[in-house]
């Protein structure tokens, strides 16, 4: 997949990535590139046609000056919103967003549900690390109760969300969650959601090594061990996050429904100047 | 580690008890600023994490509860700024601290503080920008301080220079805004934020702290209360208090009827603010000088550049004995004009080195164009003068 | 045999690839390199059987087999 | 701020003696550590004035990072190094970054595993102690800093007695470690008690 990144810029080289050893982001890069890599040769996607836009954090350097494609390294936050206007000025984007769960679920919050809301054509991948990586291991709203983090050391007294159920219920017609230790699920959901038209969130559990203090092995593991697929999930599944899709419906896109405003407009017969 | 400087010692646990004991510390920057506010009397501290300033956060963590108060981290900047309005109001004073991209996020909520009159303290951690930027030092929101707040009403700004002034000063703020029911913005340098040095803490009862003033504690009972009237700075009455406060940010009377609005009353509320704080600048605003005394040249700096200022006068006096004077601003906002025109005679250059492009230059020269022939900016991008740069930069200027 | 790539420009010593390899064909290295990383060597090539998931899952692009007859 | 030199305008100015430190590698050696357990050993255990600061990119690991500290027995100003009296380097790049920053005669601590190579190495003191292969033998790169500090208190010890860091590395390191970081502070400093480099 190295053809898909920039080696080496005219100042100089650009990688390795900046991500720290064993980091999840570079992994949910490199699934991302098989998936594209699979659409452009199975769909004959045209590489102009692709859109890479991040916030800010870890997840949000994916995009800082790696990729051989258009990109948008944005606002804290703001990914989405700076999506929506990039589908005004060309449906036919496919774009990805790389986001954290802080990126989106906190800051981002307001921006992540109108998404869900309006169904705009956009594959969010949310890497959940449950912390927030970039400024030093503070607490998120996915951090699971009772957590110690550097600014929870006496224990998190707050709920996570669960952001599939969120965007579920704000109306994103595919939402899957996977983990980083499961490549080949998250890339056919990356397909899915590139060729489905619509919002389509696949939160991917990504391990933070610094900031959790363990070996990226190891927690690889635990993301295989305390996960479930939610088909299989009929025994105690107390304790255990579920992954795989959670819905995947069929909704008009935002584009799809607008473009009848606009086509109206060239239909001669009907009376709609009067 | 906090803990350990913040456990008690012995006699049985009160939230007294986690005050730090007079003495001498070495603590950073960015830690410094929240044992003055709680030394102030701060309970309340409502942030999100943003470098260079997530250390206040992660500190703050761990010593508000430890007093009796609440940390919480909220969803973000715009978030954290408003839980301040809500905590003021509730009574307690709230303090938060952020970043140039956050700073850009609470201007909404900083105009609302002004017209409301809301005592609250943020502190800006700058960083170079404009942008993302990056994560080094920069003064370069010391114009959005005063500007950045849509309708243009007054601010008060301090600008601290070492870590004992990141606890000496981030009381003063605390005591101006309740004083004059105003926020006030505390602008720091990246450098100093992340800087360790000694910091001396005085005993608690030698620090002055000011509590707003209270309608009860001035017999004004609640059917005769105008929220935002009975004197320069209102009384204020908050929420709980039994005075059934309606807080609004509109064009209000003093009665905060939004009801009969009129231009006039609109020139009058804003008249009011800005005679509030630009009116008493001299009694608000502090300067520190050195060298004055018939020097043929003068830097006026703040902030951590006044650090290498200093080191480069004592330098230039050591040498060649160029007679160089030194302002440093602890006050940007309200500028003092009146005060730097009394102490400045005539000069040759004025230097204004600053971590910008040249800001408060623009002040600078409108109060002092008639004492000198020339201010000349010294910018730096993203890192702290050094005392050769600066120096060389004075000694093309007036060989 | 199947021989194997590492670009010691870009890894930095997770491991992960040795972990998730189903054959168990790759090691840690004895030594550490000049940027203090322990990078993964090859332990018994014969057992590799290409199936790519080293390169799929390292983080940092840093891995390639390269597919060798016989 | 003592006014002992003089100048045209009668100020006896003189400025104060200043010791500057500089400490460079790459991020998660413990860098930024070292430089606050050295100023507050300095400023809380021996009553000096010591100004630490840091430097460092956005990335936690990898990076380049860089630490200083600024000693005085009066005030300091200036808080940044300006010509170092004395650098650890643990890293190449560190070194090629900042060597020419190091007085004449300065003192230059490296690692000879990261190190590789020093220009003209004849101009300053040196001395060569394997840090990461040692921090490795103890249990991780994590006590790397304390492997350091315990390198560096032969060469400052006029300045800073060893219990002074002792107590210091105590209290700014996590509890469970404490014992782990003072053997690596022991080893750093006994290290080639022989032969101490030229």
């Amino acid at each position: 997949m190295l053809k898909y990144l920039k080696e080496e810029g005219p100042l100089g080289p650009r990688l390795p990535l900046i991500f720290c050893p064993g980091c999840g982001s570079g992994q949910v890069l490199n699934y991302t590139l098989h998936a594209v890599d699979k659409l452009i040769e199975e769909d004959e996607v045209r590489r102009e046609n692709f859109l890479f836009i991040s916030g800010i954090g870890c997840s949000g350097r994916i995009t800082s000056h790696y990729l051989n494609f258009d990109s948008a390294w944005t606002i804290h936050g703001r990914a989405l919103a700076v999506a929506t206007g990039a589908l005004l000025a060309n449906p036919a984007f496919k774009i990805v967003v790389f986001t954290g769960d802080g990126d989106t679920g906190s800051i981002g919050g307001n921006h992540f549900i109108h998404a869900c809301r309006r169904n705009i054509d956009v594959t969010i991948l949310c890497l959940n690390n449950g912390l927030y990586g970039m400024t030093g291991g503070q607490h998120a709203p996915t951090t699971p109760l009772g957590a110690i983090t550097t600014t929870t050391p006496y224990s998190n007294r707050e709920e996570a969300f669960d952001l599939c159920k969120l965007a579920e219920i704000a109306g994103a017609p595919y939402v899957a969650r996977w983990t980083t230790a499961h490549p080949q699920q998250v890339i056919k959901s990356i397909m899915k959601g590139l060729r489905k038209k619509g919002t389509a969130l696949i939160e991917i559990l990504s391990q933070c090594p610094v900031h959790e203090k363990m070996s990226p092995v190891t927690l690889l593991k635990g993301f295989r061990t305390k996960t479930i697929h939610v088909n299989k999930a009929k025994e105690s599944t107390v304790g255990k996050t579920f992954i795989g899709e959670f819905c995947d419906l069929d909704k008009r896109e935002w584009n799809e429904s607008y473009q009848e405003i606009i086509d109206q407009f060239l239909r001669t017969n009907d009376k709609i100047d009067e | 580690m906090a803990k350990k400087i913040g456990a008690h010692d012995g006699e049985n646990r009160t939230h007294d008890s986690y005050f730090l004991k007079p003495g001498r510390y070495y603590l950073q920057g960015n830690q410094a600023c929240i044992e003055g506010a709680l030394m102030a009397g701060c309970r309340v501290y409502a942030g999100y994490p943003i470098t260079p300033a997530v250390e206040t956060m992660e500190y703050a963590s761990q010593r508000f509860p430890q007093v009796g108060g609440r940390f919480i981290q909220m969803e973000d900047e715009i978030a954290s700024a408003c839980a301040l309005i809500g905590s003021s109001w509730g009574g307690v004073k709230a303090l938060t601290a952020t970043s140039g991209p956050g700073f850009s996020l609470m201007q909404e909520t900083i105009s609302i503080a002004v017209m409301s009159e809301t005592p609250m303290v943020i502190i800006d951690i700058q960083r170079a920008g404009p942008g993302q930027g990056y994560i080094t030092a920069s003064q370069q929101d010391v114009m959005q301080a005063r500007w950045g707040h849509h309708g243009g009403g007054p601010i008060i700004a301090l600008a601290p220079s070492s870590v004992q002034e990141m606890f000496d000063l981030t009381i003063e703020a605390f005591n101006l805004s309740e004083q004059w029911r105003t926020p006030v913005l505390v602008m720091v340098e990246e450098t100093v934020g992340h800087m360790r040095e000694p910091l001396v803490i005085p005993p608690r009862d030698a620090i002055e702290v000011i509590e707003r003033k209270k309608p009860q504690d001035l017999g004004i009972p609640p059917q005769d209360y105008l929220p935002w009237g009975h004197g320069v700075v209102a009384p204020m009455a908050n929420w709980g208090d039994g005075y059934n406060v309606n807080f609004v940010a509109l064009v209000h009377l003093e009665d905060g009827n939004i009801a009969r609005y009129s231009p006039q009353a609109n020139y009058h509320c804003v008249e009011r603010l800005q005679n509030k704080i630009e009116g008493n600048v001299d009694e608000i605003s502090r300067i520190e000088t050195k060298f004055l005394e018939g020097c043929k040249h003068l830097i006026i700096c703040y902030g951590a550049v006044s650090r290498t200022a200093m080191e480069a006068v004592i330098e230039a006096h050591e040498g060649n004995g160029l007679e160089l004077g030194y302002i440093r601003l602890v006050t940007l906002w309200p500028f003092p004009e009146e005060k730097m025109r009394k102490i400045v005679g005539n000069v040759d250059t004025i230097f204004v080195p600053e971590m910008n492009l040249g800001m408060m230059r623009h002040p600078i020269t409108e109060a002092l164009r008639d004492r000198c022939k020339k201010v000349v900016s010294i910018p730096s991008f993203g890192i702290l003068h050094s005392p050769e740069y600066i120096l060389s930069r004075i000694q093309e200027e007036t060989s | 045999m199947n021989k194997l790539w590492i670009d010691e420009r870009y890894c930095k010593g997770c491991l992960i690839c040795i972990d998730v390899c189903p054959t168990k064909a790759l090691a840690a290295s004895q030594e550490i390199n000049s940027k203090g990383y322990i990078l993964p060597v090859e332990k018994d090539m014969k057992r590799c059987k290409s199936c790519g998931l080293c390169e799929v899952m390292c983080p940092d692009f840093a891995i390639a087999i390269e597919e060798v007859e016989g | 701020m003592n006014l002992q030199g003089s100048s045209k305008r009668g100020y006896r100015v003189k400025k104060d003696e200043r010791f500057e430190i500089r400490i460079a590698g790459f991020g998660g050696q413990g860098i930024v550590t070292i430089g606050r357990i050295l100023g507050e050993a300095l400023s809380i255990y021996e009553g000096k004035n010591s100004v630490n600061t840091q430097s460092y990119g956005p990335e936690s690991r990898g990076g380049a990072c860089r630490s200083e500290v600024v000693i005085s027995d009066g005030e300091i100003h200036y808080p940044n190094v300006r010509k170092a009296d004395l650098f650890i380097a643990l890293s190449q790049v560190a070194l090629d970054t900042y060597i020419a920053d190091l007085r004449e005669g300065g003192i230059l601590l490296f690692d000879p595993d990261s190190v590789k190579n020093v220009p003209d190495r004849d101009k300053y003191r040196v001395y060569e102690v394997p840090t990461m292969e040692i921090a490795h033998d103890i249990g991780g790169v994590k006590f790397q800093n304390s492997v350091a500090l315990g390198a560096l208190c032969p060469l400052i010890d006029h300045m800073i007695k060893e219990s002074s860091l002792r107590q210091a590395i105590s209290r700014n390191v996590p509890p469970k470690t404490v014992e782990t970081n003072m053997n690596a502070f022991e080893r750093g400093m006994n290290y080639g008690e022989e032969d101490r480099g030229t």
